[in-house]
């Protein structure tokens, strides 16, 4: 689905793309691998796997091509939507690697680009564009999973700054991370969402500490995070004080759409076809051909929607509540995809190592992360059909 | 391709269409007539056609409105809706995209006698219970100038009323596509007592002598020339049947927040509110695939095959879907012919098997995608 | 399943049953028919639908064999449980009909058997075994849905008499009986499910009138039934005054275990095997071939399981609230199975007439009737788990 | 057939083992074993042994407690419980059925070793990634009195730390069974880095030399030999699995009983509540395909081949819905390692591959019931 004939009109743009990625893409970075392995993660502490993959961001890095939606000011190539898809169908004809990921692209830029003041915009976006400082996410807390409204981590008005205490959980990568941005509870007064603040921190506060969680899965990406008197200025809050709730809320939409594309590259990084044709029974049991059958349809409706989304953001309607959708349909089918795979695979996929095994178990985590599956199915209930209660 | 939203023009006919629908053709009319023992509305069809829908996939040139795949996808949704009777599938859809194929006087008139709503057509092609295009056991011999029929065609939708007939038939030669009229001689139709109180029949070929020129096409071009209709027609069918999945869940939302059991509303009741929720997710998605399946139709129609079988295998399992957890969720109200969700799932049911059920397009799907 | 080998201790039961049959059972009697429409259904108004079917049912209720398992001073042959599945073994071998089925026997024998006074027992079961009378069940209302303890239908005080005025739906066959046993309320003061009596009427009573509801599968055996001013003798309340609850919720749990098992019965009238090897794509299709395969097992499972529990109450140990479990499980399950068998099916399965359709519709108010899926549900998720609310 | 209900003698049991497991062998004893890359336990196996758990099997003639695959079942749903880590299934259940076919003295002195907990059995079957014993093509060839074997076999459970392995072989005579030392020259054994943490191996034979004796039977009869000792490892796997799934289940209900969201405590919630009860509906209808399976092969073992696939299908898809609502409802922790859920999910992958998995069994089921 979704070639898109951005028309005449960026003809040229496509040429000019080609030739450059022809240039300037090393051959070692177009072997289209999309894993944990082959990211580039960026961050002061980051170790290039090869020579390539440096000169691979830099070069991205010189055009903006890391964030290239981004205005130019903070780093980005000021692409529009019909660009920016050329740039990414040229990328993957030859397939080549994203120069960089992070969740400063992801997560944190989108939120300062909505709710930043210019100032940090300038002075956080940059960096971020150019893989120079890698941030994490704090928002979960230990028992209180998808109540994110009850966060209990406190930051104490000290003036100029907040004095914070607590602790978060399922902060991704904080072990590697520079920067987090967290959400603190700057009023004990008001009512839960409203006395939230959103709040930048650098990692080597004195007082911040990480120890990473073991998942099913194996090592994880998993922090918790602990927080001990740690000091930030009030400069670090993005947006108004008391109102990260909205930054968060924001951030929570995007995310779920990031997640259901997430788990469909997941999916796709072995096509379930693939999968089944190599399989021992894949051809001849009709319980896993059938479920099969039914997970690729799905699979195929759910870009198309994903494809629909996007036409719908860029007319300019919002996706809004139905993002949960996209995170619930997106997580759900990624896990039954991954069963088929495993049941596909019989006893080749019960080792740890080169074996589907272990983004089995991790897809178990898409239908929680960013919020339950069944608190999206509530979110839908009630924003969206507006059953009582 | 054109984006997957509805423009402007597609929502006033949508608009105008549910206007239209909602007070001439509702779900009360389908219950009349089936109390009536009628199964067409010829009045209704003159309306239509005067609205230029008869005409949506007829060619300018023959007097169309030729508003194209996603169009007449956006009135098939509506007719869903509202469970409307009418020839549109059949005549509007499939057999205006197969005679435009041709572009000689005798077709054109005919393509014109469609878009005014003066013929109706059926189409002819399965033998066997389950949909299958290839297994044609009906036989065309020549004989002089033109060929003899002989053999059986079931599940004819349209079959008792339509004027005209496109029969696909085998000669020696391969598979073959006539444009009869139903009052051939030797032409018996075996009208079907169906569950969704609409029009089919069975109708059985004895010794019927059709001429030269209801042969369509070159012999042996009866598939292809076949296929862009039926894929013309299976993506309208699946936007219908998400109009019908629409309908039937826009009921059970509605008696979910005005029911009360046990003194509660039962839309309060968690486990209804997700499932209810996860029916609207599964909706959502179908809606884009029949979306997509529309604009592909219209724009690069010889690679439609893969959005049309997803569009199908959506819409037939969401329907589904939509209609069961309706009767459910109203409990014994919707088991009750009074009640409009009876109509819903009968048709549902009748949809998912015309022009292929869910596991005929789930299949087309893998084979199409490697597997 | 379940050929039950009942030991040495019952050959000679075993002979002579099958002696008895071979002599007594009309050949026309043993088509295997069980369908609605070979059931014989007695009461004042049954026309037999053959000589046989008529010499079939005198000859039964001379041995006590359309209620086997009743004493046989109420008119059965006071069989215990092997020596029931013996009889049911011998005529099932030979294809016999059931001579009796009704209300009667199903609902209103096991509560009268348990509730009732000697002198009821007496008066009622004799003509229930011979298939002189016909009962009718009064259970729902109007609007009330599950709520069964909302019953509004009112019983007024008048000293011997009860004055009865109201309304009663889903009253199978009502049109045909004679008798019907209701659910009234003949306290307005007392809670919910206080203040309910089980009462006992005769339909000829001057003030009772019915009207039958059709269904989207068709003509039903259900009615609407009304009261107006009607006049009943208080000896025809069974059990307690106003604690006709407990009466009701023996025979509810009485009813789920035969609702599940007629769903079986039915979904067997027609074996899905034999249902998708005729099937033009029973065979090739992976979808309908995987699905058939998993009802197929769940079925069997299913079986076992009515089978255990048998076991279980024989042992002296009640099937109690589980018995939610059998109505969910069945009916959802033969709802499954009939969906399978319409796709199986394809356009010969879509008009009414010799055709798996009416069947296929009617098995959607499985899951309604005697309690809804959900209710069961939540009756296994309280009283069996535990869980709060 | 004997009743679908535990007898007495069954409850005792089953509640001696679950008091022995629970302190000897709880899944926290797993744990620390896959911490400590330990596999067995030959510690924990002597007490089972001791016991009369390792004779389950054996006839009292070879001095083993031959209490019935009923009773072995009643043993195996603790151990799923547990997640215990054994022999059990490879030696007690399989290898045991299997050899109490011979009475030859030979094999007496094997069965009364396999009931003293002397020696233990792996079963050597597979060679490709899905279950099936049809495929064979590691070679046996005749050489003077006895075989030379040549092959590979795959997911041999119990494959590095077994002392014996039954080796199924292709002659030029149709399928054999041997029975070999795991240290016969020419056998290499691969260990498995298994996501349950349990011992598995491929087994490589490169020109391994045995003699004449190790042939069980004749020539041929291997799939004959093999059947029952197959059955009766798949009923009781289907044991062990059920017994996994309900302590899932049990770990999830007492959650959904203890936490709380929101203020409010999980299991109040409507959908959750809906969804624990059809899970408990699913466990139900199991464990009585688990009863039934065990109860037919105690009294007439060559009809046991349905009810030992309703049981294993049952039990297979039973236990996958219950690890994947059990790690879905406790959310974040169900995640972690530190939890024990994971451990209950990796056991129930591999268990479902093992032996034949869903569709495998369901197929069996569909041949038998005639489609």
């Amino acid at each position: 689905m979704g070639e898109v004939d951005a028309g005449q009109d960026h003809a040229e743009f496509r040429r000019d793309v080609r030739e450059w990625l022809e240039e300037n893409c090393p051959p070692e970075m177009r072997d289209g691998a999309a894993g944990e392995d082959s990211i580039c993660w960026g961050g002061s502490s980051w170790t290039f796997t090869c020579t390539a993959q440096k000169d691979w961001l830099e070069r991205c890095v010189e055009r903006g091509f890391t964030v290239p939606t981004w205005p130019k000011a903070y780093g980005g190539a000021g692409l529009n939507r019909d660009e920016d898809k050329i740039l990414k169908q040229e990328m993957q004809a030859i397939g080549a690697r994203s120069p960089l990921d992070s969740f400063g692209i992801w997560m944190l830029g989108p939120a300062l680009l909505k709710f930043g003041s210019e100032e940090q915009k300038l002075h956080f976006l940059p960096p971020i564009a150019r893989g120079e400082i890698r941030w994490c996410q704090g928002y979960s807390e230990p028992g209180a999973g998808s109540d994110l409204a009850g966060v209990q981590t406190h930051a104490a008005d000290q003036g100029d700054t907040w004095l914070v205490n607590g602790q978060k959980i399922w902060t991704s990568y904080a072990d590697r991370a520079d920067w987090i941005f967290a959400l603190l509870r700057t009023d004990r007064e008001a009512k839960k969402h409203l006395g939230i603040s959103f709040v930048l921190m650098d990692m080597r506060s004195p007082g911040i500490t990480t120890r990473p969680i073991q998942l099913i899965s194996g090592a994880s990406p998993f922090c918790e995070t602990f927080f001990e008197n740690v000091e930030v200025p009030k400069t670090q809050v993005v947006g108004t004080i008391n109102r990260g709730w909205d930054v968060a809320k924001y951030l929570l939409t995007h995310e779920r759409e990031m997640i259901s594309n997430g788990g469909n590259v997941m999916g796709s990084g072995r096509a379930l076809g693939a999968v089944l044709s190599d399989s021992d029974t894949g051809q001849s049991d009709p319980v896993l051909r059938g479920d099969a059958m039914r997970a690729e349809v799905d699979s195929l409706a759910l870009e198309m929607t994903l494809e629909r989304y996007k036409d719908q953001a860029e007319g300019g309607q919002g996706v809004g509540d139905a993002s949960a959708m996209l995170k619930y349909m997106g997580t759900e089918l990624n896990k039954q995809r991954l069963e088929l795979v495993m049941a596909a695979d019989g006893a080749d996929a019960l080792t740890w190592g080169e074996t589907p095994a272990s983004s089995w178990l991790r897809t178990k985590a898409n239908s929680i992360e960013g919020g339950t599956s069944e608190v999206m199915l509530s979110i839908i209930s009630r924003r969206i059909l507006n059953l009582p209660g | 391709m054109a984006k997957l939203i509805q423009t402007e023009e597609e929502t006033l006919l949508s608009e105008a269409a549910h206007g239209f629908l909602s007070k001439s053709a509702p779900v009360s009319r389908l219950r009349e007539m089936r109390d009536a023992g009628k199964r067409n509305d010829p009045e209704l069809w003159q309306e239509m056609a005067a609205a230029g829908w008869a005409g949506v996939l007829v060619p300018e040139t023959a007097e169309g409105s030729d508003m194209g795949h996603a169009a007449a996808h956006v009135l098939a949704r509506e007719l869903g809706r509202n469970l409307t009777v009418s020839p549109f599938l059949s005549t509007a859809v499939m057999a205006a995209t197969l005679l435009r194929q041709f572009s000689d006087e005798a077709t054109i008139a005919k393509l014109k006698q469609i878009a005014e709503g003066a013929i109706t057509y059926a189409m002819a092609i399965d033998e066997n219970a389950k949909f299958s295009q290839e297994r044609v056991e009906l036989t065309a011999e020549k004989r002089g100038n033109g060929y003899i029929l002989n053999g059986k065609k079931r599940f004819v939708v349209d079959g008792c009323e339509a004027d005209r007939i496109l029969v696909l038939a085998n000669s020696n030669e391969g598979l073959c596509l006539f444009d009869l009229t139903n009052k051939s001689k030797g032409m018996t139709q075996e009208t079907l007592a169906m569950i969704d109180s609409r029009d089919a029949a069975d109708l059985i070929f004895d010794d019927v002598e059709v001429s030269g020129e209801s042969l369509l096409g070159e012999v042996g071009a009866g598939y292809e020339l076949l296929k862009p209709a039926l894929e013309a027609g299976q993506a309208a069918l699946a936007a219908e049947t998400t109009g019908l999945a629409e309908a039937a869940f826009a009921l059970t939302t509605d008696y979910l927040k005005e029911r009360k059991q046990f003194g509660i509303t039962i839309g309060s009741f968690q486990a209804l509110q997700h499932r209810a929720a996860h029916l609207w997710c599964e909706i959502e998605l179908t809606h884009s695939a029949v979306l997509n399946a529309g604009r592909i139709l219209d724009e690069s129609p010889e690679q439609a095959t893969l959005a049309v079988s997803v569009a199908k295998a959506r819409a037939t399992d969401t329907a589904q879907k939509s209609v069961q957890e309706g009767v459910q969720m109203h409990g014994g109200i919707g088991m009750t012919d009074a009640f409009d969700m009876g109509f819903y799932m009968k048709r549902a049911r009748v949809a998912a098997e015309w022009l292929g059920d869910y596991g005929y397009h789930a299949g087309q799907v893998a084979q199409l995608r490697g597997f």
